[in-house]
């Protein structure tokens, strides 16, 4: 197998992260798409933490990605009762109609 | 014999050599587990006919055991119907989803000692793994038949085994407590040690036994998790005819059927892996049987306690179902999962 | 890392999905197909179907999924220290014992908040 | 560093174990009014500041928790402010929470778990640390903003803090793996250490910084990461607002110091910058859209993220031509400001509050017209408050900007000379909006004679909040000293 | 004591007013204002026999710490400069309390509360020998200032007040980053006379000389910065014209003397024609604007701006006449230009205009009045033996001094003010009764006899025996002249800078 690097790892986790930041600013449909672009961001984070954990023999960074998982999890679970209540009070989850508070 | 064999494809095809090595293997493991489930389905009418004292399938071939086979034929000659406004990727996704997982995870599965296609260190995290993904086939089958039944046949499915997949969880890491291990191999081993061990009665050393609370919630949560009797409101007739499956046809219905079965057996062989020694033999007199055929005796009596239970109990209903997982079995495993806990911090300990 | 074990295991999920493909192909080309409308409508007990089949449908059923989404992960946490928890001693083992009792905290405010009812 | 402590986190233990006790007693209090639960929160909250105080009075500096957590006076003095304005916000909240059908148990057990996060973070010496206190602060906080769940703009306006704070996450997360990668330990003094030994890989650490500083821009709400600051303060029901804009500033001062100053002094120059970048940005946006608003909360949204804007130039003007002997002034200034703005922002929030009435959200400016005239003390006391967040003297708003101007001067740097003078013409547009308050407090006519009622201890609380930002005004010296000190003994371990 | 009695008390009777005050007991909150105005003007007599004209000396000296941190001190006391204002405030204060008996009614605890307060900001800034707390009262003053322009002003009341506010804020704010530099320069000393002493590098001195002027020329206001006066004092109440005029702007050319003069004297030399190009615009121009309003008042705030003009002209030619004539003349001004607009609201509060042309022929029917109005119109325009007299005379003797040219554009400067102090007089107090508001006018009720006679006494006392107020000045003003006369330029050969080592250090970093 050809060798993978550590710039490989981190090539893979700026694009993912990348991805997850236009999904977040160019995205004006749907809300979800939205929740899971920011999973996708802590994904790519994870994916360097993990990276850098290995490449330096330091098992720090690992505890930390469990910690971003479950928090990751929270955060979705809360980021999904927010859409819920949401929806019950606009009937939509479209990003662009969500535009009561202007001032 | 096998060494030869594997030395000649060693020479023949040389690097792409271990891929194919594997894929035979695979192939090995999968060619049964095919015949098993199917006769599996057999052996469940009949079983359930003996209870209800009716003789059951008998009229393709001896005893009917001609009958699995000529299900197949009649259902690869079925219409597959595409509903309209069905999303129709999803929809041929659906039942691969569900059949995916059903055998992928027999990859860890130790059929003896060092005998198993990955004996991986993180065996039972894989399990957990791949088995959790047999939700998003049902969730994607109900969603892309778009009809109301298998919708809410769907979301029943789903909610129910997420619910009790955290029971099963919980049980799973009790086991882990008291093994010390994820490798479903060592987890065999470590029920071969103790006490009783030593003293020939094997069984009584097995994890069942000290871990009995947990052993039964498994066996619920399993049937629960593969949609069984009495846990089978997805597919209640009644209610919601068949389900997240009410729109397949032909073939792609019998991918339901057949990771349904193969799930069965899984947890079986799980369950037995797990509490009741793996390939091991109750007592030491008895060890001179090989390992697969205990392995095949005992997956085969749980297998049995499966369709014995759907012959007995009346179906549950729905919020007794959520109930049961997320009010009973919770606290007891957490409960359980304390308790075990303390004593491995006790001096009683006997899992050393 | 020894990642070779995880060969076969990569390999059983692409047979696996092949045992999926396969037989709905094969039941594909030698099914018949012959489909009409009545045939291909929704399943609704005979009813002309009237609505969308993609409904809303019960909160529950999100408050499950988030439900299991925070109880799956602390299952996460309990996996590794499961394993280790004859190498971590008391420490570990009350260190848990503290997560599990805020846990329980949680548990305890959903049953009586009646999440976990499905009445 | 690697025993536990237990003694130093005292304080964290105790409100975690009285946030699941109030959380559990919630359960079974069947009083609409919530009383126990109040009580019980506001108990906790005395005990935990109280040990916090005394913890800073003591002024040592303790590693505890195998290094993860350090306890030293910054952070107590952070926290013990903290827990001081959740108190005030809680006294606020009552009687609107009551009127809204959000009084309920969530209420109190989330901003207990909020202000633990806020516990956590003032006092983290390791990036897990200030990660995890960052999540349980903000998750509760958008929990918080979605209390009521049948107001539309109340979930709006959380479904839009829940995602830019979870990009702010993100940014900050991805910085902090860079971080990491570079110096190969997540544990801050460790941090500093490597590069201020030059062993790390420099471009990967000013790669890593700037992710760290715009996550920390996004949750300071500093121009250009300022968007959900309007949305979700307008948004929120007001309790929350208050909830979001007091403690929470405290913690994202206490980071950013902990982070890029304790943990990546050595980047000044780099970071520094940014921050410059930010304020000016900040100072700019939130002063001039600020005027264009008619909505009160809003308006004291864009004011805060000129707030900011000011607090971070006192931030950036710590290190000067490599030159470190500023710093402790300059932090101080800043952690200054942040109290004072905190103080005031108490209590021009906590106003709103008081005057909004059963079904009358008072959020618009014009809702203030005639106070003067129908309640003459409470508008002598915002008064106080717009004027103190003005700058203008005798308040403590003024000896904050004047903290921060001072160390910005001291570093005897043209750019920040320039700076200086460039933020006080940008403050003085600040002022306009302010007096518009003031305005129509004062010359405008009343549309409703009625003086506002209000419960006893809110209007205790609320007149001791306006002679507190007067009282700090004429004798700032005691918490100018109290700041000072804290950061002295932070920085000098 | 004596200072902080001066300044304390008023500010705290004005709050206990502000507190408890209720319109339902509005003659009993009259009383108390005019008890309190009256005590602290008591309190200030003492300055002025206290005072020692021999020295020029701070005298009556506080000094406390106050904000440690930053090394600020409660620092106060007063010499020959700033000795007469502390009881000019008091006394114009208890007129103003006096102006406002019957004409102000709602919220009267309010007005009278905001002037108390203002009355004691404004000492405290005469007083002030710490920067910042010169600061801090500079500052202060703006608020009350704001809310009595914008509480019981006219019609555009609102817009002025922001005006008013915005305008000096601006401009203090400047002076505040110098405070700052000063401050850092000095080695963390916030202390007035410290920094007089300081060696400062020209291109520092000439940003100093300039963020003050910012502060200040706002304030006296100075052309071309002086637009919100105007507005400011067509809007305020008579009360709060009254104190505009007599009292804020002299804050202005206070700092000059304080601030701008003695810290940066190179800069103020080297800019001066800027200041004194300023100052005659100022005095010509506003003169020729005065001439066109329609507005009584609006005529007298131009002719504010105009005097004021007069008193940066005298400080910036450096001669002890200039310096000294300037501060009579602020003395001066502050009688003569409350006393104007006191006339002004005397005829507001009964006919509710202010326009020239909806008088005319008063002195039929408040011929009491007209004698009052013609004396200080007179006193305006510098009719020798008033007030206004002294202090123009002596700029222009000293401008002559200083050049001939200047002082001749100066002196006919003084034939604006009274072409356009005279016209005025005439078109509404002279002539036929053309209209019924005037027909219908009372003379002077006892009240407002009252306080026109005692500005009167005070007017022709200063302008018949000036001696006291200048001799107060004298010393001062010399000890001033000669330190702005000597360079502050660091030197190499002079390497000594005697304060900064002697200065608390910079609280040092780890």
């Amino acid at each position: 197998m050809a060798a993978i690097t550590l710039g490989h790892f981190l090539t893979l986790g700026a694009i993912l992260f990348a991805l997850s930041v236009v999904g977040i600013f160019m995205n004006r449909k749907n809300l979800i798409v939205l929740l899971m672009a920011i999973e996708l961001m802590l994904l790519a984070v994870n994916l360097n933490f993990v990276a850098f954990s290995h490449y330096l023999g330091d098992m720090a960074g690992q505890v930390f990605v469990f910690f971003i998982l479950t928090v990751a999890a929270a955060e979705s679970a809360i980021g999904l009762a927010i859409l819920v209540v949401l929806f019950r009070n606009r009937a939509t989850i479209n990003v662009d109609e969500l535009d009561a508070l202007k001032g | 014999m096998i060494d030869t064999l594997y030395q000649t494809g060693a020479g023949l095809l040389g690097g792409a050599w271990p891929v194919v090595w594997t894929l035979i293997k695979i192939i090995a493991v999968v060619a049964p587990l095919m015949i098993c489930v199917a006769y599996l389905t057999l052996w469940e009418r009949k079983a359930i006919g003996w209870t209800q004292i009716r003789p059951g399938p008998n009229r393709v071939g001896p005893y009917g055991l001609l009958t699995p086979i000529a299900d197949a034929v009649k259902l690869i000659f079925k219409e597959i119907i595409l509903p309209s406004a069905a999303n129709k990727g999803l929809f041929f996704l659906g039942p691969i989803m569900t059949i995916m997982p059903a055998l992928a995870a027999w990859a860890v599965i130790p059929f003896g000692p060092e005998v198993a296609l990955a004996n991986v260190n993180a065996g039972l995290l894989l399990l957990m793994a791949i088995t959790s993904i047999e939700v998003y086939g049902v969730i994607i089958a109900g969603w892309a038949s778009n009809s109301k039944y298998a919708f809410l046949g769907a979301l029943r499915a789903s909610a129910q085994m997420v619910s009790y997949e955290i029971a099963m969880g919980f049980c799973l890491v009790v086991v882990l407590m008291v093994s010390g291990t994820m490798n479903m191999s060592a987890i065999v081993l470590q029920q071969g040690q103790g006490m009783f061990a030593d003293m020939g009665l094997g069984f009584l050393s097995w994890n069942w036994l000290p871990l009995l609370p947990i052993f039964v919630v498994f066996f619920i949560s399993g049937l629960a998790e593969t949609n069984r009797h009495p846990f089978d409101v997805v597919e209640g007739e009644s209610e919601i005819v068949a389900g997240h499956m009410v729109e397949y046809s032909g073939m792609s219905f019998a991918m339901f059927f057949l990771a349904e079965y193969a799930n069965m057996i899984l947890v079986s062989i799980l369950t037995v892996t797990l509490f009741l020694g793996g390939w091991m033999s109750p007592v030491a007199f008895l060890d001179f049987i090989p390992g697969w055929i205990w392995l095949g005796i005992k997956t085969f009596v749980v297998v049995t306690l499966f369709l014995w239970v759907r012959a007995t109990f009346p179906r549950y209903r729905y919020d007794q179902i959520m109930r049961l997982g997320w009010k009973i079995f919770i606290p007891v495993t957490l409960v359980w999962l304390v308790v075990v806990g303390l004593w491995i911090q006790s001096p009683f300990n006997i899992w050393q | 890392m020894n990642l070779d074990q995880y060969l076969p295991v990569i390999l059983f999920i692409l047979v696996g999905a092949g045992v999926g493909v396969a037989p709905q192909v094969l039941g594909a080309l030698l099914g018949p197909h012959r489909p009409d409308q009545a045939k291909n409508s929704p399943y609704e007990c005979g009813f002309e179907a009237f609505e969308d089949a993609r409904m809303k449908f019960d909160v529950r059923y999100y408050l499950v999924a988030i439900l299991f989404i925070l109880f799956d992960l602390e299952i996460a946490f309990l996996f590794p220290w499961a394993v280790s928890l004859k190498e971590i001693g008391a420490t570990g083992f009350w260190a848990m014992m503290i997560f599990l009792g805020i846990l329980v905290v949680g548990f305890a405010y959903e049953w009586k908040k009646g999440a976990l009812d499905w009445e | 560093m690697n025993t536990m402590n237990w003694l130093a986190v005292y304080p964290e233990i105790i409100l975690l174990a009285m946030t699941c006790v109030v959380a559990m007693v919630d359960l079974w209090v069947t009083d609409p009014q919530r009383r126990p639960t109040y009580w019980l929160t506001q108990l906790t909250l005395a005990v935990v500041g109280a040990i916090h105080l005394s913890y800073f009075h003591d002024g040592l500096t303790v590693y505890a928790m195998q290094g993860m957590v350090v306890a030293d006076p910054m952070g107590h003095l952070l926290a013990f402010f903290a827990c001081v304005a959740t108190i005030v916000t809680l006294v606020y909240a009552r009687p609107y929470a009551a009127s809204r059908e959000m009084l309920k148990g969530e209420l109190f057990t989330l901003t207990l778990f909020s202000m633990l996060g806020v516990s956590v973070m003032v006092s983290a010496n390791n990036f897990l640390v200030v990660y995890l206190g960052l999540e349980l602060m903000s998750l509760s906080l958008y929990a918080l903003v979605a209390l009521r769940r049948d107001n539309a703009n109340a979930t709006e306006a959380a479904m839009k803090y829940f995602v830019l704070g979870a990009l702010a996450s993100g940014f900050l997360l991805y910085g902090l793996s860079m971080m990491y990668g570079a110096t190969g330990s997540l544990s801050i003094p460790r941090v500093f250490e490597v590069i201020s030994l030059g062993e790390a890989n420099k471009s990967v650490l000013v790669f890593g910084v700037v992710f760290v500083v715009a996550g920390l821009a996004f949750k300071l709400g500093a121009a250009p990461f300022h968007m959900w600051v309007p949305d979700v303060y307008h948004g929120a029901p007001t309790a929350t607002t208050l909830l979001i804009g007091a403690a929470p500033k405290l913690a994202a001062f206490a980071i950013t110091v902990r982070l890029l100053v304790e943990g990546m002094i050595g980047l000044a120059v780099d970071w520094q910058q940014m921050l410059i970048v930010l304020s000016i940005a900040s100072l700019l946006v939130g002063n001039l859209a600020a005027i264009a608003q008619s909505n009160l909360k809003r308006m004291l949204a864009y004011s805060t993220i000129a707030q900011m804007g000011f607090m971070l130039l006192g931030l950036a003007s710590g290190v000067v031509n490599d030159n470190t002997l500023s710093a402790a002034n300059a932090y101080s200034s800043a952690m200054f400001y942040a109290v004072t703005y905190v103080m005031t922002t108490l209590g021009s929030f906590g106003m709103i509050l008081l005057l909004s009435r059963q079904g009358h959200e008072a959020e618009e400016i014009k809702d203030m017209a005639g106070l003067a005239k129908r309640s003459p003390w409470y508008a002598a006391v915002m008064t106080i408050f717009m004027l103190s967040l003005a700058g203008i003297p005798p308040t403590a708003g003024f000896y904050a900007k004047l903290s921060v101007l001072q160390a910005m001067i001291s570093t005897n740097n043209p750019l920040y000379l320039g700076l200086a003078i460039a933020a006080v013409v940008v403050s003085l547009i600040g002022a306009y909006y302010y007096l518009r308050v003031i305005k129509v407090m004062f010359f405008d006519e009343p549309t409703d004679h009625t003086p506002l009622g209000a419960p006893t201890d809110v209007r205790v609380v609320m007149s001791l909040n306006g002679v507190a930002v007067l009282a700090f005004g004429l004798l700032p010296g005691g918490l100018m000293a109290w700041c000072a000190q804290a950061i002295v003994k932070t920085l000098a371990t | 004591m004596l200072l902080s009695l001066s300044i304390f008390l008023p500010i705290v009777c004005g709050l206990v007013l502000l507190a408890l005050g209720r319109d339902d007991q509005a003659r009993a909150v009259r009383w108390l204002a005019l008890l309190a105005a009256l005590a602290s003007f008591a309190v200030t007599l003492p300055l002025i026999c206290g005072f020692d004209t021999s020295s020029a000396a701070m005298q009556f000296v506080e000094n406390q710490p106050w904000i440690e941190r930053f090394n600020v001190r409660y620092h106060l006391g007063v010499d020959g400069i700033s000795m007469w204002f502390v009881p000019l405030t008091a006394f114009i204060t208890v007129i103003v309390v006096i102006a406002a008996w019957e004409v102000i009614e709602k919220r009267v605890n309010q007005y009278m509360g905001a002037f108390l307060v203002l009355s004691g900001l404004m000492i405290g800034v005469f007083s002030a020998l710490d920067g910042l707390l010169f600061y801090v009262f500079f500052e202060a003053t703006l608020i009350p200032m704001y809310i009595i322009i914008g509480v019981w002003g006219g019609p555009r009341r609102v817009y002025a007040a922001f005006k008013f506010f915005l305008y000096t804020l601006a401009g203090s704010l400047l002076m505040l980053i110098a405070l700052l530099y000063l401050y850092f320069s000095s080695g963390g000393s916030f202390d007035i006379q410290t920094w007089h002493k300081l060696p400062l590098p020209l291109n520092t001195q000439t940003l100093l000389f300039f963020a003050f002027l910012a502060a200040f020329s706002v304030k006296v206001p100075m052309w071309p910065v002086h637009t919100w006066l105007p507005d400011a004092h067509v809007e305020a109440p008579t009360g709060g014209s009254v104190v505009l005029a007599a009292i804020m702007l002299k804050l202005g050319a206070y700092g000059f003397l304080r601030f701008s003069l003695p810290i940066a004297p190179d800069a103020a030399h080297h800019w001066s024609w800027l200041i004194i190009a300023m100052s005659l615009i100022g005095v010509v121009y506003i003169g020729l604007v005065a001439l066109v309003q329609q507005d009584m008042k609006k005529l007298v705030a131009y002719s504010s701006i105009a005097h004021m003009g007069f008193v940066t002209l005298g400080f910036f030619i450096f001669n002890e006449l200039g310096v000294s004539g300037g501060l009579v003349q602020m003395i001066s001004h502050g009688f003569v230009s409350g006393a104007m607009f006191l006339s002004i609201g005397v005829l507001y509060d009964r006919v509710h205009s202010r326009e020239i042309a909806a008088y005319g022929g008063v002195v039929n029917t408040m011929p009491k009045f007209a004698a009052f109005a013609l004396f200080f119109t007179m006193a305006n325009c510098g009719l020798p033996a008033t007030a206004g007299f002294v202090g123009e005379w002596m700029v222009i003797l000293g401008t002559v001094k200083y050049s001939f040219w200047l002082g001749a554009i100066a002196a006919t400067a003084l034939i604006f003010g009274a072409a356009y102090s005279l016209w005025m007089y005439k078109r509404v107090y002279f002539g036929p009764v053309t209209n019924e508001n005037v027909k219908s006018l009372t003379d002077l009720n006892a009240r407002e006899f009252l306080m026109m006679a005692v500005l009167a006494i005070a007017v022709l006392w200063m302008g018949v025996y000036p001696k006291p107020f200048t001799d107060v000045m004298d010393k001062s003003v010399s000890h001033l002249l000669q330190h702005v006369g000597s360079s502050k330029l660091p030197l190499p050969v002079q390497a000594t800078a005697p304060a900064v080592s002697e200065m608390p250090a910079q609280p040092a970093a780890n």
